[in-house]
This record gives structure tokens, C-alpha cells and sequence, in this order.
């Protein structure tokens, strides 16, 4: 079993991986429905983290996962900054007051909501949340690791039938239809790269 | 894309330092360079802050100074600033009366704004009012709404006016939400932009093309047509505007074109030329107007109609002397 | 190109139109809308007169108002004016002290002006100050010298300001043409520029050039080079203008960074940022410093960086209100 | 022989025609060394005579071309509408108070030289006046019409090896050469127009 230490490395070094990698491809969609940034926002955030993965590794999970999600508030800026930041703050909080991990689902599942209220979004407003539920809802299934990626991957090109209603693809009407959502995309990647991480590290 | 930078990831960082060298006698750098605002604060006077990506220059930094705002938080290009900013804005600018916000409305901006405002809570008063004006924007129910672009400059200006007046927040937060329900933008570029980071334009017309209903941020607009000749593009704004909202008898018009950063002042000039009879012809008193590139998206070619109606308040605002790097003004020209 | 007009033939006229009525408490037409003027003149005030080809814009016509132009009479699309423009505009603005005649130094300007000069001569009191800051051109011998560009703004604000304060005729003269030798400038564009009359660029460059040496007609410039970074940019310019002129110990600069229509402000203001330390670096004040888009070519993407060495007068003059549509300050930024 | 008044009517349509056809070729080398607009200004103020031929027929020659001059310095600004405009007068002002047309040369070549000083320009500094030297030349000479077209043309190629010395060319330095001048250019064109007319309708 890995120590929370290297579970935090981990994860930093498997996200950040993931998001330099992509960065131009979500440029790329957000080009064709938002202002073309999400890549470099994105790539701005994790770089932060990255920098910062010494003294965030010796933090208890937690606070870790907390302080990930403030970083990423102060670093990423635009749309995908408070809302990914809002994510892991939350989710590091209540990691930090309840019991056992065996909560998880229902932690992220209030995390995602405290996002929604957060963005005023709903599932099918064509946003990272119609990444995050999907996701949330294998993890109350308990799917297997290999699952809730695909499900994420999946989620996310089902945004490109939606019209968007939030965000500034919602500035374009009928014309956002027909393009994938670039949050939704980071979203799968990171999921992805997550899955990938603890299946390969953390054999259940 | 040809710009003088030198990399990408300084350019917002280098040229902020510039303009605060540039008006020194205006304006400083908020603590840790979060932030820029006026040298001197008016104790007692609510502070007025706005903010967001950078590439919309000279708003807001170009809107900071007495008359206008106390403090403009940039992010970086297109990108809105992060509460930290904002909050370091809010601390350094309250001298005691409480911090009014104005925000243009798009959820980025508005998210950030108000992780700050909740930051904060119980240490300082805060308002926010959001400007909403763009007409080409499919309005709610249940969307993000319409986006706050050049209209952002008059809402800022007057509530500017208003506070130096020493109205209090209460007063501006009510003043600000009914201007913006006074104001309509809308409009239409010639080509796409480049952002530095990604060196790829956002969109690419053809030489006949143009996009109508753009916002400022390159991204794309509602529709792609034909190129047309000034009057036809004209009209068209125009009559959008009308449909969208009622005029009373009583209103004043201030009527604002703005170039988008590549398009040069004539054109601008040459539009309000034919957008004041339009409207005049309409039964509109047009009784100020205001041209030049104030609210950009980078270089992009292109510009903005926004025609707002005042009462007599809102006009005398209007008309108060301003003094910052964009504006200047003792009384309206004379 | 892509340009907001009608007919390309009658642009200048409907902009021209545009103009005066956005600023129709500053400005009215001259007799037959030859040029612009001051909508109130001042007897006993020597009459300050500029013009040159359209497409220069805000130049002459945004510098008309108190404390700077009382004329500015308008070509055809960087084509300077006629001799009867000129001609109108003296009769109707000399209020009894004479005209001074700011004139851009280019062959074109000089003779219409000349022209004008002659036709009155004996009605009306006479003088012209040439400006030629353009460093890059290969000075005289025998050849028609320097070119005049951004640098007439400064003229044009320091004589404005002079006039004001009742110099007369010969003194605004002598003081002219000292000015004329402590200003420098020197532009570089990333791309030509196209005049809608003939819808063609005057020249085309690579993604990776950029013309060093360009006037503000879209001609040429000096030579092409690859394109550098901001730093490189800078420094050269800093240094061609430091090897052409001498310092004093006493002068304070006054450093213009000016956009040639199609440049951001905020690539401005990064390239003030480093021109300001490299001059500083030098040992030379700056004291004061004007960054926008003041004196274009169209829509060149370009800047161009003025140094202007000034004793405590010219400082003084720099200072003075000013009020037009493109300079506004009732005492500097304060 | 012709009337003044079917002279001048002649002269005016041949300049006019010549202009307007070439209007684009003498941008296109106004483009290469100057602004780009000498085409344009040269047709505006062909167009502007053109407009009023009926009044200016009706003038007696040396009038006639006067006004011409005048309405050419009106109308087309920039560098060539002042030299143009002063050719044109000097030439109708001596042509008014001298007896007879044998003058004509020695009248050329005075307002040539009016031509030089209002543009403080020489022979050699790449300009029109590089075609109007030559012309007058031939003139003195008595040489036949079409000849001196011929040396207008030739004149006008010759500027391109000669480096600017006057004109927006001037700023230029070295990278003038290699090019024709405009000015030079219209003044050929103008030259052959006005030959080849009273080649035609004033057979010698
Ligand atoms: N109100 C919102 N609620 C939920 N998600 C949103 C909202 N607005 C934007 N998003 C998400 O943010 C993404 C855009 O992020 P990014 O490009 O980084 O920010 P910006 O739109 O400020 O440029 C969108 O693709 C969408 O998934
Ligand atoms: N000082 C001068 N003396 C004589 N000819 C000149 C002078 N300056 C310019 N020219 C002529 O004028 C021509 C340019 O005319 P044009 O393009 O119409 O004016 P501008 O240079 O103002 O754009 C040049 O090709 C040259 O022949
Ligand atoms: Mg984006
Ligand atoms: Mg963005
Ligand atoms: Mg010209
Ligand atoms: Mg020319």
C-alpha cells in the first residue's frame, strides 16, 4: 500500500502529464466554441502544482487535495479555475472530517454539486459536468477503475450533441452543437490519467 | 501573428508594467503587482472595482483614476483575474464605505468575482453589479445570459461619477443594475484574432465574410455573412438594437463606437456618422457620444455599437470630470 | 481588406463628417468643409494651422481645440491637402496675429502649403515651422531630407500651447524650429498597408519580417529584416536615435510611443516599458511620456518611438491644458 | 486648322483617356518607391478638368490651360498636383502675353524651370521634371511629334536607374533604384497622349 505521499506525487505527476500532452488539443475545441485558452489555462494550473509538488506531497491527503484546489483557483483564473478549484477544495475538506474512504462517491458527489451551484449549471449544459456526474455515478456503482474512464471518455463526446447553456460556448446558441465541450474534455483526460495512475500503483 | 512581445507567458506581465510607469502620476501597482489603483483613494468613498482578462485594453487599467475606478485586476489574455487579486483589491481600495464590483457578465468573471466577495464576507461591505449588454447573445431563460462587453465603459464611468458624489453603495448597486438594463451593444468583426499563447487565430473569415454578434474574446459571433458596405452594417446593428429595447420619451442617448484594436479611428467616426442619423431619424435625442477604441479584443478588426438611455442623472454622471489614462475630461469637452 | 465604408472615394468626407459631429462642442467645418476648426477662436491668438493627407488619424483633426491646432485642413488619403484648403483655413482662423503653419516635411505637404502661403501673402502674416523627425531617412545633402512623423504632435501641442499664452507670430516660429532639432523618431511595421482606393498593400511581408525606417504612407521602409523580439526591437530604435542626436545635461525627455493603427496599446506600453529604461539607462530623464495611437498609417500594424529633449519651457508647454478630441488635460494627469 | 476651342477639348479628352487607362499601372509603381496613389491622383484631377471641359473650351488657350492648372492643383494634392498645377499655369500665364507660338519652347522651358523650383528638385533626381528636360529639349530642337514621345518614353524608363532625390521616393535611399518613377511615368504618358492627338487632328 502506498503512503498518502506517494499517492499525491503520483497524482500530480499523472495529471500534469496529461494536461501538457493535450493542451494544444484543448485549445483546439476551445477555439471552436469559447476563446481558444483552456489548454493554456489548464497547463497553467497544473504547472503550478507541479512546481509546488514537494511541499504539497507532505501534506496529509486532505489538505493536500485542498490546497491542490486553491492553487488551482489562483493560477488557472477564467471559467475552469473556480470550478476545478471548487472541486478539490471541497472534496479535500470533506475527505478531512469524515471517517473512512469507503465515502468517497458521496464526497464527490457533494463536491459536484457545490461545482453546479458554483457554475449555476446543470447535467446537459454542455459543461465539465456532464463529465462529473457520469463519473460520479460508477463510483457509486463501484465500477472498476478501467469503467469509469471509459465512461468519462464517453460522457465527454456526448457533450458535442448539446447545446451549450453556460460558459461562453453559450454566447454561440445552436452554433456550440456539434463540437465537444473542452472542459468536459480536460475532465476526461484527468480522469483518465487518474484511473490509469491507481490502477497501475494501487491494484485493489 | 506578428505582435512586440518577447514571450508569451510575460507579454500582459511587461506591458502592465509599462502603462504603470507611463502614469505614474495616475496610478500604482496594488500589492504584489495583483492589481492596479489610483495612487490617491478618497477615504470614505465607496471603491469601485472591475477586472478581467487582459486583451480588452485600455479598459480597465485605461479606466482607473479619480472619477472612474479605484482598482482594475487583470488576469491573463482572455482569462479572468483570480479571487486573490480581487480580494487584495478589495483590502487595499476599502477606505470605509465598501467595495462596489462591476463585472462584465460571463461566468468566468463572474465565478472569480464572487469567490472573492465570499472571501471577504463580514470584513467588508460589497455589491456587485453585473453589465449584460450584448444584445447578440441568445438571452436566458436558463443560459449564462448575455455577455457584458462595451457597455461595461458607461456603467463604470457613471457609477464611477456616482461615487465620487459620494453616493453609497446601496445607491450604486441600485443605480448600476438599472443602467444596465438601459444599455445595448452589439458587434461585428472583420477577422478573427491571435492569441499570443497559441499563435492560431480563434476564427478565419474569408475576404468577403464578416461575423456578426462577436463578443470580445475572439470568440466566434452568432452568425457569418456577407460582407457589406457601412451603410447596410449599420442599419443592421441599429435595427437590432431598437427591437431589443423601448424608448421613453424622457431618454437621452449616449452613443458609444468602438473599434475592437485593429480597426482604425475613421472607420469608427465614419459608422457614427450613419448610426446618429439612424437613430436620430428614429426619434432618438443623441446627446453624447463617445468613439475611439476603449473596450478591444486584442487586434481584432471590428467594433461595437452600444447605445445607452439616460436620465438627467445619469447624463450629469456622465458629463463629471474624469482623469484616467483612457478618459480624461474636467467638464464633457469644451 | 476589409474596411467599414461605403465608397472608397467618398470615406474621408463621410468620416471627416462623423468627426465633427462627435465633437461638435470643440469642433465645426470651415467654409465649404475645406477643414476642421476650432469652434471658438481667440482674437489677438496667433492661429495655429496643420493638415496633410488623410489616414494619419486622430492627427490634425483630433489635435484641433484649445491649447493646440485652431485648423487642420485634410487630403485625400496620404495626400496632402489643397493650397485652397489651406487658403481658407488662414482666412477664417487668423484673428489679427498671423497664421502658423505646421507642415510634416515631405514634398508633397511643403509645396501645397507653400502654395497657400503665397497665395496670401501680404493679406495675412505668415510662418512655417517644418517638422522632420524620421531618423531613418538618409538626411540632406541635396535630397528632400527627413521626414516629419510622429514627432509633429509635440510640435503641434508645445506651439499650441504657446499660442495660447499670446507668443507671437515670430517667436512660435523660432521656437518651432528649435524643437524641430531636439526631436527624433524612428518606426518599425509588421506588415504594409492598404489604401482602399486601390485595395492593393504597398508591400507584403513574410510571417518573419518586419520594415525598418517606415514613414506613415505605407511606403517602404529603410530595410527588411527578420522579425525580433520586443528587447531586440527596442534597443535598436533606442540606439539609431541616441547616435543622431546630442545630449544636454539640462534636457528632461518627453518619450511618444505611437501606434500606427493596427498595434494594441498594450504592445505599446511593453515597448515603453523597455524604452524607458534603456533611455534611462543612458542617463536621460524621462519626465514625461505619451503612449497610444496618435499619428497612423491606416491600419499598419507598427509602432514608432519619438524622443524629444525639452528644456523647462517646452516642459511647461507640454504641460498646458489641452482639449481636443485625441489630447485631453487640464493640467497633466493628476 | 482647329479652333482653340476644339483644341482644347481634344487635349483635355486625350489626357483623360490616357490617365484613366493607366491610372493602375501608375499606382502600381507608385506601390514600389512612393505611397501607392499617384494613379489615383492623377485621375482624380483628370477627372476634375474633364468634368468642367465644357466651361474651359470656351476660354481662350492661354486661359484655358491656366484654369486647367489651377483646377489641378485643387484637386489632386499630394506632390503632383502643385507641379502639375505650376507647369500648367507658368505655361498659360507666358502663353497670354506673348505674340506668337513660336515662343513655345522658350515658354516650356520657363515654366519647366517654375516646375524645378517649386519642387527644389534637378535634372537626375528621379522626377517628372527627369521627363520634362528632355521634352523641352527635342521642343528647341523642332523635333517631329512623334519623336518627341519617343524621348518622353525613353526619359521616363531611364529614372529607373537614377536614385531618388526629391519626393516620397527620397526616403528611400539606394532601394529607390531599379524602379521608374510615377511621376515621370504620367508625365511620358501625357507627353505621347498630347503628340499622338496633334499628330492626328494638326498634321504639321
Ligand atoms: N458556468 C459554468 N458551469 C460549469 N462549467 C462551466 C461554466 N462555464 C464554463 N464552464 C466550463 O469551463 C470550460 C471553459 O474553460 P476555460 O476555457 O478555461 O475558461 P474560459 O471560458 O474563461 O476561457 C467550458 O468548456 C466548460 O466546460
Ligand atoms: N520635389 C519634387 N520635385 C519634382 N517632382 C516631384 C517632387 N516630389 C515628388 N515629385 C514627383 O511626384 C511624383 C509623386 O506624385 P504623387 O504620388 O501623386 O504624390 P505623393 O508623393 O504626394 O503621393 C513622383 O513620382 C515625382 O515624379
Ligand atoms: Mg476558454
Ligand atoms: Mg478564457
Ligand atoms: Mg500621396
Ligand atoms: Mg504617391
Amino acid at each position: 500500500m502506498q503512503t498518502d505521499r506517494e499517492l499525491v506525487l503520483g497524482l500530480i505527476e499523472a495529471c500534469h502529464e496529461a494536461i501538457v500532452i493535450h493542451a494544444d488539443d484543448l485549445c483546439e475545441l476551445d477555439r471552436a466554441i469559447g476563446d481558444g485558452d483552456h489548454g493554456t489555462n489548464m497547463r497553467r494550473g497544473c504547472e503550478a502544482v507541479y512546481l509546488d509538488r514537494e511541499r504539497l506531497c507532505s501534506l496529509p491527503l486532505p489538505q493536500a487535495i485542498e490546497t491542490i484546489g486553491m492553487t488551482l483557483v489562483m493560477s488557472v483564473g477564467g471559467a475552469s479555475g473556480p470550478l476545478y478549484g471548487t472541486l478539490l477544495i471541497e472534496i479535500g475538506r470533506r475527505l478531512g472530517t469524515r471517517e473512512n474512504e469507503a465515502d468517497f462517491a458521496t464526497i464527490l458527489g457533494e463536491a459536484v454539486d457545490a461545482v453546479a451551484r458554483r457554475g449555476r449549471a446543470h447535467a446537459g449544459d454542455k459543461t465539465l459536468l456532464d463529465v462529473l456526474y457520469p463519473v460520479q455515478t460508477e463510483m457509486v456503482r463501484q465500477s472498476a477503475l478501467i469503467n469509469i474512464a471509459k465512461r468519462a471518455e464517453v460522457s465527454a463526446q456526448l457533450t458535442a450533441d448539446m447545446k451549450a447553456m453556460r460558459g461562453r460556448a453559450s454566447f454561440l446558441g445552436d452554433r456550440s452543437i456539434g463540437h465537444v465541450d473542452p472542459g468536459a474534455s480536460s475532465c476526461a483526460l484527468l480522469t483518465t490519467a487518474i484511473c490509469r495512475y491507481l490502477r497501475e500503483y494501487r491494484p485493489a | 501573428m506578428k505582435k512586440f512581445m518577447n514571450k508569451a507567458a510575460s507579454m500582459v506581465a511587461e506591458s502592465l508594467e509599462g502603462f504603470v510607469s507611463a502614469h505614474d502620476r495616475l496610478v500604482v501597482f496594488g500589492s504584489d503587482r495583483k492589481f492596479v489603483r489610483r495612487r490617491h483613494l478618497t477615504p470614505g468613498k465607496v471603491a469601485i472595482i472591475s477586472g478581467g482578462g487582459a486583451g480588452h485594453e485600455p479598459m480597465h487599467i485605461g479606466f482607473v483614476g479619480l472619477g472612474m475606478l479605484d482598482a482594475a485586476c487583470t488576469g491573463h489574455i482572455f482569462t479572468s483575474p483570480t479571487p486573490d487579486q480581487i480580494v487584495a483589491a478589495i483590502e487595499e481600495t476599502d477606505t470605509g464605505a465598501g467595495c462596489l464590483l462591476i463585472v462584465k457578465n460571463y461566468d468566468g468573471d463572474l465565478m472569480n468575482f464572487e469567490m472573492a466577495a465570499e472571501a471577504v464576507t463580514g470584513r467588508h461591505g460589497i455589491e456587485t453589479v453585473i453589465v449584460s449588454d450584448d444584445i447578440a447573445v441568445p438571452g436566458p431563460p436558463r443560459s449564462s445570459g448575455r455577455r457584458g462587453v462595451a457597455g461595461t465603459l458607461v456603467v463604470e464611468k457613471i457609477l464611477g461619477a456616482a461615487a465620487e458624489a459620494r453616493m453609497d453603495l446601496a445607491g450604486l448597486k441600485a443605480l448600476g443594475d438599472r443602467l444596465n438594463t438601459r444599455i445595448r451593444t452589439m458587434g461585428v468583426a472583420l477577422d478573427g484574432v491571435t492569441v499570443p499563447d497559441t499563435a492560431r487565430s480563434t476564427f478565419v473569415l474569408d475576404p468577403d465574410e464578416m461575423e456578426v454578434g462577436v463578443g470580445i474574446h475572439g470568440e466566434p459571433g452568432l452568425s457569418r455573412q456577407k460582407l457589406a458596405d457601412a451603410d447596410t452594417i449599420a442599419s443592421m446593428i441599429c435595427n437590432t438594437i431598437l427591437a431589443d429595447i423601448d424608448l421613453q420619451n424622457t431618454d437621452r442617448a449616449l452613443v458609444v463606437v468602438n473599434g475592437f484594436g485593429g480597426t482604425p479611428t475613421p472607420e469608427l467616426y465614419l459608422i457614427y456618422n450613419i448610426v446618429r442619423r439612424l437613430f436620430e431619424a428614429k426619434g432618438i435625442s443623441v446627446a453624447r457620444s463617445l468613439v475611439g477604441t476603449y473596450v478591444t479584443s486584442l487586434d481584432m478588426a471590428g467594433l461595437s455599437v452600444t447605445l445607452s438611455l439616460l436620465d438627467e442623472e445619469g447624463l450629469r454622471f456622465w458629463d463629471s470630470p474624469v482623469s484616467t489614462a483612457a478618459l480624461q475630461w474636467s467638464s464633457p469637452e469644451i
